[in-house]
């Protein structure tokens, strides 16, 4: 089907809209027909294309909108919940937080470079969009597997193709993914100051790549994405359209391994220099006068950040595209409204204030034009060539989208969980005991004390290793705000001027979510919690990247449903609500969907950012404290699932105590704001032994603990 | 004194830069926008760090043609102060104010962590308050800081005592054998005589990697880089 | 045999390549007029042996696809003399 | 008149080039044998309006030595064919 020769203004009888158009611009034949019945009449290939980007789970969350309305989102401390380009949280003394995470799992899984770092411009973009000046990037990512096979796994994994087997393509996504963020994030001079790496099979063909931006902005000077007023004008404002991406958003909601011929133009190329310019030209112009709303291009580009404007202002944008920039010459109406080139903004201004603003843009070497006009009618014209290609009332393609109620099942390996009994830790120890570990030669066994021997491999476990390697490829003293140590639990960031601090840490035990995905989720919201807490921060608002399969699957959409009944509870509990964030599907190896994979980006405040409490020892004769419950369950823990590498699961993880979680909150927050406290750290993934060798990194301390009673 | 801090589209140092100088020192600074000509009412320049014009071609190659540029090479030419630091220190070499040039980094990757600097020699404005093999920590940012210079530079460079910094193991160690050989671990880059920041002749121009402006506080690491502002300040 | 090997890889004309429009940017402003459409790639040179000029070609032409270049983003070319 | 122009910039051999060496070491790992002295340059292509061909080159060689390259680590050559 070749759009060029295609005529744009032709109404589309229901024959001639054949299977293969259907599954190029993502619309099931069932929604075709919706889409064609609420609108009363045939299409044409323009208003096929943008009801198959608008209904793409990616920008209408079919599968999961019924669901996310249970999450909280209320709060005083919340200036904008979600709905927006990001969520807006207060953080006092005048300063407000714009921050929000998003997934670029499926561009980086065919180019891995290019889809990090359009990823990284992507999220920076929402903030700005807002007004906010980007002072922090977070990466929370997961691989396949990246150690050598050992004895175990060699007899366990069959159906895997070798290059997975062998490791390589991990290598090669690893590497791609994180160049593509240190290019992105070091040339445009926002620091990436923390995130996470862990690696398991589930996504061997199918990383997961979440990218979290956070910007400050006076409260009284946030932009909406909004628009208003007929007769003002709609400015196109950045680079020019191109080709890339075309599919894009309905790419991402689209089964990787099925579609991977129609990839060919889906890579979008990111220019980060470009971008500096149009988030300086973009701040500047926050400040005018005459400016009505501000929104990104993101997935959908010109068609979903025009009618999303206009969606939330009550009205309706007339363009031409005749006036769009182009970077081919030939561009189809098609392409250009779904076209997802980088580095491009919406703006609507006031009437006759419209010249300001283009001159502004181009003091910074921008374009800025003119490419519609705001009309009360609320529907979405699109002409070309002189020609209205496409009209549609903005409610088809907003709040009356697709809302689907999907049938969810317990899926079967839930019921095979076995409990997992000491016996069984003994005798999975014993046999990798016997294993010689995979770096023999630099790895000082311990034959003769196993829990020595146990520990130093778990230290050796790449989810639990330093991560040293990677971000150190990152830029992330810039702007110096970072407070150092720079691999604490939380990332510290100071607000130049003030006193206070901002805490952000990223978290997700997603093997734990598979085991019990609501369990799971509650963890995440708590492990983010504690990391806050650790370093001296009050925790107070999250975005949230749910990263799950095929929601056309019951037992997927189980473990959806299941996250966010344990996200609510946790979330409520510590009075943390959602400001916004992102839901990506369709994240599958070889038919078998990801683990369950809801991370939880959460920010806090320091109040005093030299006050900052680091995870390391300070000096001999501090007496060691455990704060809170001590969960015994080694569900989902690396040692029970990666280095003993135990075939039933691992046993049920425990429901965590929300309530003892509030009073260790406001316990700690005192005595370290009283300089009680000399060190604290999150005791995670690798138990007590773990924590207290990282608490000793680095310090020419050791610890000494008696542990024989705690099992009472 | 006042210190204008050149602003490249795509530098993002230039903040920092100008924070140090004027938050944190209190001395008096003022953005440059690299279309500006006139550099008269300016004591002390600075070239910041980051991605001038993108950093596309070779680091520093396009901005070395911006027209502030030519009036920083006459700043210079009068024996007033210029610092070029990181991508500052790379267009220094691209526009002939410093000889050599910078290339990519030997692991091809990105680096950025605080490292040894061991202070050579004497001579430059921006270096007098630190003693003579004195050991200092700052940050290092870059993926193109493999200092390279033909066989007679480096000579000249060595005999004159123009180099400045060295980077060093934290108890001052800095050998050197051969590009060939293993270059020793604390040296991030690969640069040839594990070189860390040059100045010219007179004195008044210094080139260097590392970020002294973001070692001047101890919240954000450390001090060791406020010396280089406060010596061409009070001399 | 021996063979000087030359491989030319551009970014495919579809993809954006900022690098190229930064250049030619800068040509613009420096005055060299009439320079369009500059794209910049990667040129690779080395030597390999090979019973044959077609053995040659097919083991580089292998490499290109496998390593050298990303046949998503980017086209090449060879070019082979005798050494 | 319009030329196609090629630039091949490649390391001067005095120049260490990381590249190239990871780039050989990864060949012999994927097993492409008797591949040597891999060096890895920049191909930049773009169109030139010059009256003759002696002023286009005169054009693009001028660019050579003031932009596209660094003579203190790159040597180039120029390649033009009448577009």
């Amino acid at each position: 089907m070749n759009q060029r020769a295609f005529d744009e203004t032709l109404h589309l009888s229901p024959d001639a809209v054949s299977d293969e158009m259907l599954a190029r611009v993502g619309l099931a034949r069932d929604e075709y027909d919706r889409a064609r019945e609420m609108m009363g009449r045939d299409l044409t290939i323009v208003e096929l294309g943008i009801f198959g980007a608008m209904w793409s789970e990616h920008c209408c969350y079919k599968s999961s909108r019924l669901h996310l309305k249970k999450l909280p989102t209320k709060g005083a401390q919340v200036l904008q919940g979600p709905g927006e380009n990001a969520g807006i949280v207060d953080l006092g003394e005048g300063t407000a937080v714009a921050f929000k995470i998003e997934s670029h799992n499926h561009p980086s899984a065919v180019e891995p470079f290019q889809g990090a770092a359009t990823g990284i411009g992507g999220i920076i973009r929402d903030v700005f969009a807002m007004g906010a000046r980007p002072i922090a990037l977070m990466d929370p990512l997961r691989f396949g597997p990246i150690t050598p096979l050992t004895a175990h796994e060699e007899a366990e994994i069959d159906d895997l193709d070798d290059e997975v087997k062998t490791r390589a393509r991990t290598r090669y996504l690893v590497s791609g993914v994180v160049s593509g963020i240190a290019h992105y994030g070091n040339c445009i001079g926002v620091p990436t100051v923390g995130g996470e790496i862990m690696f398991d099979d589930s996504y061997s063909t199918n990383p997961i790549v979440n990218v979290l931006c956070l910007g400050t902005v006076n409260p009284d000077e946030i932009v909406r994405g909004i628009a208003r007023g007929s007769g003002n004008p709609v400015l196109y404002v950045g680079a020019k359209t191109g080709r890339d991406g075309i599919q894009g958003a309905t790419f991402a909601s689209v089964n990787l391994a099925e579609d991977a011929s129609i990839d060919r133009p889906a890579v979008q190329v990111g220019d980060p220099f470009y971008e500096k310019l149009l988030l300086e030209a973009c701040l500047e112009i926050a400040k005018m006068d005459g400016l009505i709303g501000m929104q990104d291009m993101g997935a959908a580009g010109l068609t979903s950040s025009t009618c999303e404007m206009a969606a939330r202002g009550g009205v309706g944008i007339e363009m031409d595209l005749d006036k769009v920039p182009q970077r081919a010459d030939d561009l189809t109406a098609y392409e250009m409204m779904l076209s997802e080139s980088q580095e491009r903004m919406v703006l609507t201004v006031e009437r006759g204030r419209e010249s300001e603003f283009i001159e502004a843009f181009k003091k910074w070497d921008l374009d800025a034009v003119e490419v519609g006009v705001v009309i009360d009618d609320p529907v979405m014209r699109i002409k070309h060539k002189g020609v209205v290609v496409a009209e549609i009332p903005n409610n088809l393609i907003t709040e009356d989208a697709p809302e689907y109620d999907r049938p969810t099942k317990v899926p079967e390996y839930i019921s095979a969980i076995a409990e997992l009994h000491p016996e069984d830790v003994v005798r999975a120890a014993t046999r990798v005991l016997e294993e010689r570990p995979f770096h023999a030669d630099t790895f000082p066994s311990q034959p003769n004390q196993p829990c020595a021997d146990l520990l130093l491999r778990l230290l050796a476990h790449p989810n639990i290793s330093s991560k040293r390697i990677v971000f150190e490829q990152y830029d992330h003293m810039v702007r110096t705000g970072t407070i150092p140590p720079y691999d604490g639990d939380a990332a510290v960031v100071r607000i130049k001027g003030k006193k206070h601090a901002l805490a952000i840490s990223t978290d997700c035990p997603s093997k734990v979510c598979y085991l019990d995905p609501e369990v799971g989720a509650m963890w995440a919201v708590c492990e983010a919690a504690r990391n806050l807490i650790a370093v001296g921060a009050r925790p107070l608002a999250i975005t949230n990247c749910l990263n799950f399969g095929n929601p056309e699957d019951p037992e997927v959409m189980w473990q959806f449903v299941k996250s966010i009944d344990g996200m609510s509870k946790a979330l409520g509990a510590l009075d943390t609500p959602v400001t916004g964030g992102n839901v990506s599907f369709y994240n599958e190896t070889m038919r078998f969907a990801v683990n369950p994979t809801p991370v939880i980006g959460m920010v806090g405040v320091l109040p005093d950012a030299e006050k900052r409490v680091s995870q390391s020892f300070r000096a001999s004769g501090n007496r060691i404290f455990i704060v809170g419950d001590t969960d015994y369950s080694l569900a989902g823990s690396t040692l029970a699932c990666y280095v003993l590498q135990h075939e039933a699961g691992c046993g049920h993880p425990s429901r965590p105590d929300l309530e003892m979680l509030v009073l260790c909150r406001d316990f700690l927050l005192k005595t370290m704001a009283d300089g009680m406290i000399e060190s604290c750290h999150d005791i995670g993934d690798g138990g007590l032994a773990v924590t207290a060798a990282e608490m000793s990194f680095g310090t020419g301390f050791g610890c000494e603990m008696e542990v024989s009673g705690m099992m009472e | 004194m006042k210190f204008g801090v050149v602003v490249f589209p795509g530098s993002n140092c230039d903040h920092d830069a100008y924070y140090a100088v004027r938050r944190v020192i209190g001395e008096d600074a003022r953005f440059v926008w690299h279309t500006e000509r006139d550099l008269e009412s300016y004591d002390v320049i600075i070239l910041p760090g980051g991605f001038s014009y993108g950093d596309y071609l070779r680091a520093g190659a396009i901005a070395r043609f911006s027209p502030i540029l030519e009036s920083v090479i006459a700043h210079a030419k009068k024996g007033k102060p210029v610092i070029g630091i990181c991508n500052g220190f790379q267009v220094l070499c691209e526009c002939g104010l410093l000889p050599g040039a910078l290339i990519r980094n030997r692991s091809l990757k990105f680096s950025c962590k605080w490292v040894n600097l061991r202070y050579e020699a004497t001579g430059s404005i921006f270096t007098e308050r630190y003693y003579v093999n004195e050991i200092v920590s700052m940050p290092i940012a870059h993926g193109e800081g493999n200092y390279f210079a033909d066989n007679e530079t480096l000579a000249m460079l060595e005999d004159t005592g123009r180099i400045v910094w060295r980077y060093c193991a934290p108890d001052g160690t800095s050998e050197w054998s051969s590009s060939d050989a293993e270059i020793p671990a604390y040296n991030p880059n690969g640069s040839l005589n594990n070189i860390a920041g040059i100045r010219n002749e007179f004195g008044n121009v210094l080139g260097m990697m590392p970020h002294p402006e973001r070692a001047c506080e101890s919240v954000t690491g450390g001090m060791d880089g406020l010396r280089i502002f406060e010596s061409v300040i009070n001399g | 045999m021996k063979f000087k090997v030359e491989v030319f890889v551009s970014t495919r004309k579809d993809v954006l390549d900022p690098q190229g429009k930064a250049v030619e940017h800068a040509l613009a402003n420096l005055g060299f007029s009439g320079m369009t459409e500059v794209r910049v790639g990667k040129y690779l040179t080395f030597f390999i042996d090979a019973e044959n000029r077609e053995s040659a070609m097919a083991g580089v032409d292998d490499a290109c696809e496998k390593l050298l270049t990303n046949p998503i983003i980017e086209d090449y070319e060879i070019n082979l003399t005798e050494a």
